[in-house]
């Protein structure tokens, strides 16, 4: 066993590990916070961390695995290109899902400090 | 024909990521695939091909593996406390911002948005600002916003896409 | 390098805080209250899935999985952007 | 109780009595006994068969069991369930089908879609999803995936544009109905010429790999080093094409079908 | 009784109790995308009943693909004895399409009905229609 | 391997392939090509299911053709016997009229192209059908028949009636050809195969091994398979959809659907039934089978003609008659005698003949005085004689008067269910025949006896040649029927019955190029 491979390994699993810490925190601030605009930062958490980070794992962990054979690169690749794709897709999903939402006035922006928008807005 | 280049060179390795081999069969396809694929999508995608350089290559990888490793962390670690304690101050407020092109734009406001704690709700080109649904408001102040949220995402941006 | 008595031991245990974190998701979307809770939570579940099939391609040893987990990813994408049109659209009354 | 609620119960009751019978009988294994550590002696065939480099007598020539059955072992039922999506398009065309000026709608684009954040992820992700899905189809062969697979990822790639920036942008894009109706027949022909080939080498229809009792030498599996899979990936290929074009050829008719018919009678 | 067979009673039983219902829900109901959404629940019940068909019990069931192409008589005899069935996928996939075929085509036919008829519940129809006036 | 074996499938695919094609020779030669295409096409099926017919009838062998050189179980095989090949004879004959009439019947517009591909489709859909040796392939068949058929239902969008016709079709076929692959799901757990011949070989050795349990499968699967082909058929009590699908269809779909595709359904019960689940150990099960589909068959002869006498739509009429003939259909083939499948086999065809003419004479009248009501059309037909004899003639031989054809099979079946002893099955018949009988001659006597009031819309003209030329041969065939009876009987009834009958011959050829995997 190289030492680099016992490094990559750990990596990965460090990955994982911190991914499901992520998402159970997001899954706990997600039920927690009182409206929909503070859960949508807990979310982020859930998928920055929750979801790209341990994604990367899963690809680290594949790059060194025996039984998948010559089909690791597959899933290393698919994992990193699902990384990268989150990474586009997810802030992409919550702006424009907070845009609908403040448009459309589906959910209440209480309690809040300030709503700069909604001023502009009614200007 | 240098955008051509470089989407083909970007296609074929995502292609081959995406296959997760390098035989011939994969390289000839991906071949195929990556070179109509750049012809068809090249004005669609890239506006000004002088832009492109490697420079800007490695101040965006560079960029990347600081936002991953240092920004994000420190982001997540003040959520997660906020998580815990349940302490909040949220507000929407505006952020200005000085970038021309769009991908700059996209980039600043992804990079925002992927930071927890903040998420652009709506963006007005004319007036070039933000608005910026901030867990923990600060200030309500637009330049101090841009200080405390988006002054590196801009500096970084500006140099790689403008 | 054989990782696989690791993963066998590793990948069950992790599975288990992830199924916490599912359930609590399914709780958000259940209780709503509103329309962009639920579709925000069902979102944070599709990425959840994705990283999820990735650990399960891991733990069987087959690559053929993983591609769910992008179509997964792409499909929680699709559908904020369309839940979002949508709104946005009844909203201008269009 | 009022005859509808009365005749509703009596079908949820029938339905439900028939589908208990249905469960007992099959717990009690008249599907077979299934699950086991046995799989049916077809299924087993399949699999055993569908690349034996060993014995190439019923080979197909690709690892992927599923796609040599879809296209090979039972190719004509893949055909012909083609052909069902193709008369569900014209059924549609025939639902909706009016010419429509898109060169006259095209002109405002700046107001249509949605923010530009949206527009330009979108525009870059959709390029991810042509790429992905053209890896699908080519190599549905060796790993899972296929023309359909391929064809309806591509359509994600049309239905992200339409909803980030507007259905005036693909059509200004070249996603035009007619020219889509053109592709999908180079497509649909694609499928009728490959398995119609074998034909003129006294083979059989849809043949592949070369059988004992014909001249037909089959497709080529290897041309050189390229690793081609017999037939199956021309008719990967086409189905592609088929499929694609029809899922984009739904969502302009379902456009027409929308704006035809909004406010004016025909 | 053993957990696996308790567990495939289960299985059985919710699959086809899912399948009563959605019959139940096409000949019922009276709202005809409600009837479309339970016909594509029947197509779903049928297929997951086919693909649980062919599954196999063994302790890693792999997909029925050969994960070399240049594979070794001991990878070739592991693939031979866990991979499932690969004909009830094939049927799946053909059903599937046929499934997206009829339902592409029945979502055109009620937004045509509701243009024309101005509703998409069945009993109003057929009020309108013996009506006689829009 | 160029032989005859290979027609009945290079058939059923050219027909798909061409229409496939058939949008891009409209987009490239105008509406006139499409229309010469697609008459080519059916043409070319008529040819190539005739001589594969002749080579069965002098060889006097079931052909069987492997799709890709996969002998079964393991491909699709395409197995052709008599029953099969008449049965494909019937349907590209009327076909090829059905495309020459609506050549002048249906109006020229952007979507006509659409019309002629879903009539292509509709007939490879129906072809593969019958000719099919294989229970999946025949659901892939089943969905591409049904679909067209659905589709073609609402080609006449802009009457609403025809939308919500077709909605309900679609809708109730959709869940049938459901329960169709739920009943293969059966199939394929109980028997472990998908070949129609194989199965039979199956089911017999269940008895040999004595499991109860895959027995019970296998009688879901044919339970359930019968309901779908109840529902293709249009027999008691699935036939709800047909009245408003059959009438709101423009006349020569109508003339398809009610001709052709309910037969599809017949043929499928036919198929199943003297074919696999003869193989069924329990004689009593496969009794109660048969009885099941009798009385079902009995009740929709009684209701179909119950109906028609309250109707004031002549389309709808026609339609209920369908069904009542249907019923007759399913009754003989549900009798469990030789003499029984030769009458259903004869009834198959007469009707279908009978009821094509039916549809699309009446279809000429309804265009000329543009109303489907009884009333509105008192005395055209004695206006318009170019469609009113074919009307009077297509009624008389629903009627059942002596010479025409529907005489002799109706004589036929009541001849079996005499011979059979089962009085109840008689008693529904008499019923439903003497009721029928009064709608049909009342029918005759308002639309082509009694004087016209209304006002001349149109003067038929030398434009209608081709319907006039489809009519006259439909007339014909309706009276060649009833008078060369013991032609037709003798020199293609009743081989095609006996190879339906004696399914040992079908096995037998499967068997012969069987793989034992």
């Amino acid at each position: 066993m190289l030492i680099i491979e016992e490094i990559v390994l750990g990596l990965g699993v460090v990955f994982i590990t911190i991914g499901a810490i992520c998402d159970l925190l997001a899954s706990i601030g997600l039920n927690k916070f009182p409206n929909f605009y503070v859960r949508m930062h807990a979310a982020t958490i859930g998928t920055i961390g929750g979801a790209v980070i341990p994604l990367i794992g899963v690809g680290l962990i594949a790059l060194i695995s025996d039984q998948l054979g010559t089909y690791k690169y597959m899933v290393f690749g698919v994992s990193i290109i699902t990384a990268l794709l989150i990474m586009i897709a997810s802030p992409t999903g919550t702006h424009i899902l907070a845009n609908a939402a403040h448009k459309a006035k589906l959910a209440p922006v209480q309690p809040k400090v300030v709503d700069k928008l909604e001023e502009a807005e009614e200007k | 024909m240098k955008k051509q280049a470089i989407l083909f060179t970007l296609y074929l390795l995502a292609y081959l990521l995406i296959s997760g081999s390098v035989s011939l069969t994969d390289l000839f396809f991906g071949a195929i695939v990556a070179f109509i694929l750049s012809i068809i999508t090249c004005n669609y995608l890239v506006k000004d091909e002088t832009k492109l350089s490697l420079t800007r290559l490695l101040r965006l990888i560079k960029y990347l593996l600081v936002y991953i490793f240092v920004i994000e962390p420190r982001a997540h670690l003040d959520v997660i406390k906020r998580i815990i304690t349940s302490e909040y101050k949220p507000g929407i407020v505006e952020v200005p911002y000085y970038v021309v092109s769009d991908y700059s734009k996209t980039l600043i406001a992804h990079s925002i948005t992927n930071t927890p704690g903040t998420v652009v709700v709506s963006i007005n080109d004319q007036e070039k600002k933000f608005y910026v649904h901030w867990i923990n408001v600060k200030t309500v102040e637009p330049l101090k916003c841009r200080a405390y949220i988006s002054q590196y995402f801009e500096e970084n941006a500006s140099k790689i896409f403008d | 390098m054989n990782t696989q008595w690791i993963l066998d031991i590793y990948v069950p245990i992790i599975s288990i805080v992830f199924i916490i974190a599912v359930t609590l998701y399914i709780v958000r979307v259940l209780k709503g209250p509103t329309i962009p809770d639920m579709v925000l939570s069902i979102d944070c579940l599709g990425y959840d899935l994705a990283v999820f099939i990735g650990l399960l391609s891991l733990y069987y040893g087959t690559s053929f999985l993983i591609i769910g987990s992008l179509m997964i990813a792409l499909w929680a994408f699709i559908f904020d952007v369309y839940v979002s049109k949508y709104f946005i659209k009844k909203e201008l009354g269009e | 109780m009022n005859r509808n609620t009365l005749s509703g119960v009596i079908i949820f009751v029938s339905s439900l009595i028939l589908f208990v019978i249905l469960s007992y009988i099959a717990v009690t294994g008249g599907v077979g006994k299934h699950p086991s550590e046995e799989i049916n002696s077809l299924g087993q065939f399949f699999v055993n068969n569908s690349y034996n480099v060993f014995n190439k007598t019923f080979w197909a020539g690709s690892p992927e069991a599923v796609t040599s059955i879809l296209w090979d072992y039972r190719g004509f039922d893949t055909i012909f369930e083609t052909t069902v999506l193709f008369i569900s398009i014209g059924g549609a065309l025939v639902l909706a089908y009016k010419k429509i000026n898109w060169d006259k709608l095209i002109t405002p684009l700046s107001d249509k879609g949605l923010t530009l954040i949206v527009k330009t992820s979108v525009k870059i992700i959709s390029s991810i999803v042509v790429l992905l899905s053209l890896n699908l189809a080519l190599r549905g062969y060796i790993s899972p995936g296929g023309g359909f697979a391929g064809g309806s990822a591509y359509s994600i790639a049309p239905l992200l544009l339409i909803s980030g920036l507007s259905i005036y942008y693909i059509t200004r894009l070249g996603y035009k109905l007619h020219k889509m109706i053109n592709i999908r027949t180079i497509g649909l022909l694609g499928l009728s010429i490959v398995s119609l080939i074998p034909l003129i080498w006294f083979g059989y229809i849809l043949q592949n790999q070369s059988k004992p009792s014909t001249v037909f030498p089959g497709y080529p599996v290897y041309i050189g080093p390229l690793y081609l899979g017999g037939s199956l990936i021309y008719l990967n290929i086409s189905e592609f094409l088929v499929v694609s074009t029809e899922f984009i050829i739904i969502f302009l008719a379902m456009f027409l079908l929308l704006k035809s018919t909004k406010g004016e009678a025909e | 009784m053993s957990l696996t067979n308790i567990l495939l009673i289960y299985i059985y039983f919710i699959i086809f109790a899912t399948g009563g219902l959605a019959i139940y829900g096409i000949i019922s109901k009276n709202n005809l995308i409600k009837k479309i959404i339970a016909l594509t629940i029947f197509g779903d019940v049928v297929n997951s009943l086919i693909i649980f068909i062919g599954y196999r019990l063994v302790p890693k069931p792999l997909p029925p693909i050969l994960p070399s192409l240049n594979p070794d008589k001991a990878l070739y005899k592991l693939y031979v004895m866990s991979s499932v069935d690969p004909l009830p996928q094939a049927l799946v996939i053909t059903a599937i399409v046929i499934n997206v075929a009829v339902i592409a085509f029945l979502v055109f036919l009620v937004v045509r009905i509701y243009n024309s008829y101005g509703s998409i519940e069945y009993d109003e129809l057929i009020r309108i229609d013996r009506g006689g006036s829009t | 391997m160029v032989t005859m074996d290979m027609y009945p499938a290079l058939e059923v695919l050219l027909l798909a392939t061409g229409a496939f094609t058939l949008p891009l020779i409209y987009k490239l030669f105008g509406r006139k090509a499409s229309m010469g295409y697609a008459l080519l096409y059916s043409i070319l099926a008529l040819i190539l299911s005739t001589k594969s017919f002749l080579r069965i009838y002098n060889s006097n062998e079931v052909i069987t053709y492997p799709i890709g050189g996969w002998s079964p179980p393991i491909g699709i095989v395409y197995v052709v016997d008599k029953f099969s090949g008449l049965l494909g004879i019937l349907v590209s004959t009327i076909m090829l009229l059905i495309i020459i009439y609506s050549f002048n019947y249906i109006r020229p517009n952007d979507r006509e192209y659409l019309y002629y591909t879903l009539l292509l489709t509709v007939e490879a859909g129906m072809l593969g059908c019958i000719y099919s040796g294989d229970a999946f392939h025949l659901f892939v068949m089943l969905e591409v028949t049904s679909l067209s058929a659905y589709a073609l239902v609402a080609y006449m969008r802009d009457r609403r009636t025809a939308l919500r016709a077709s909605f309900k079709y679609a809708v109730y076929g959709g869940l049938a050809t459901t329960i169709y692959f739920l009943s293969i799901v059966f199939l394929y757990g109980s028997l472990g195969t998908l070949t129609i011949g194989d199965a039979y070989l199956k089911l017999s050795n269940i008895m040999i091994s004595g499991d109860r349990n895959l027995l019970w499968g296998a009688t879901v699967f044919a339970f359930l398979s019968l309901i779908a082909f109840m529902y293709k058929a249009a027999v008691f009590p699935l036939h709800f959809w047909l009245p408003d699908a059959h009438s709101e269809a423009p006349s020569s779909v109508s003339a398809l659907l009610s001709g052709l595709v309910v037969n599809i359904g017949v043929y499928g019960f036919a198929r199943f039934t003297y074919t696999i689940f003869h193989g069924l150990p329990d004689k009593g099960l496969y009794g109660t089978i048969l009885l099941f589909m009798g009385l079902a068959g009995a009740f929709s002869a009684l209701i179909g003609s119950l109906m028609m006498l309250i109707q004031k739509d002549v389309k709808r009429i026609i339609a209920y008659s369908t069904v009542m003939n249907m019923g007759y259909i399913v009754m003989g083939y549900s009798l469990g005698t030789l003499a029984g499948i030769i009458a259903s086999t004869y009834h198959v065809v007469t009707h279908s003949i009978a009821k094509s003419l039916a549809f699309m004479s009446c279809g000429s009248l309804i265009n000329k005085t543009g109303s489907r009501r009884v009333d509105d059309l008192i005395g055209a037909g004695r206006v318009y004689k170019k469609a009113g004899i074919p009307f009077a003639i297509s009624l008389l031989t629903l009627a059942g008067l002596p010479p025409l054809g529907v005489f002799i099979s109706e004589y036929l079946l009541v001849g079996s269910i005499i011979k059979s002893r089962a009085w109840l099955y008689l008693a529904f018949f008499i019923a439903s025949y003497i009721s029928s009988t009064i709608v049909y001659l009342r029918l005759l006597y308002d639309i082509c006896i009694k004087p016209f009031h209304g006002e001349k819309k149109l003067i038929t003209g030398d434009k209608e040649a081709n319907i006039l030329l489809v009519l006259i041969i439909l007339s014909i065939l309706c009276i060649i029927t009833g008078l060369l009876s013991g032609l037709v009987l003798n020199k293609l009834i009743i081989p095609s019955s006996k190879d339906l009958w004696y399914y040992y011959n079908y096995i037998k050829t499967i068997k012969e190029i069987f793989i034992n995997i």
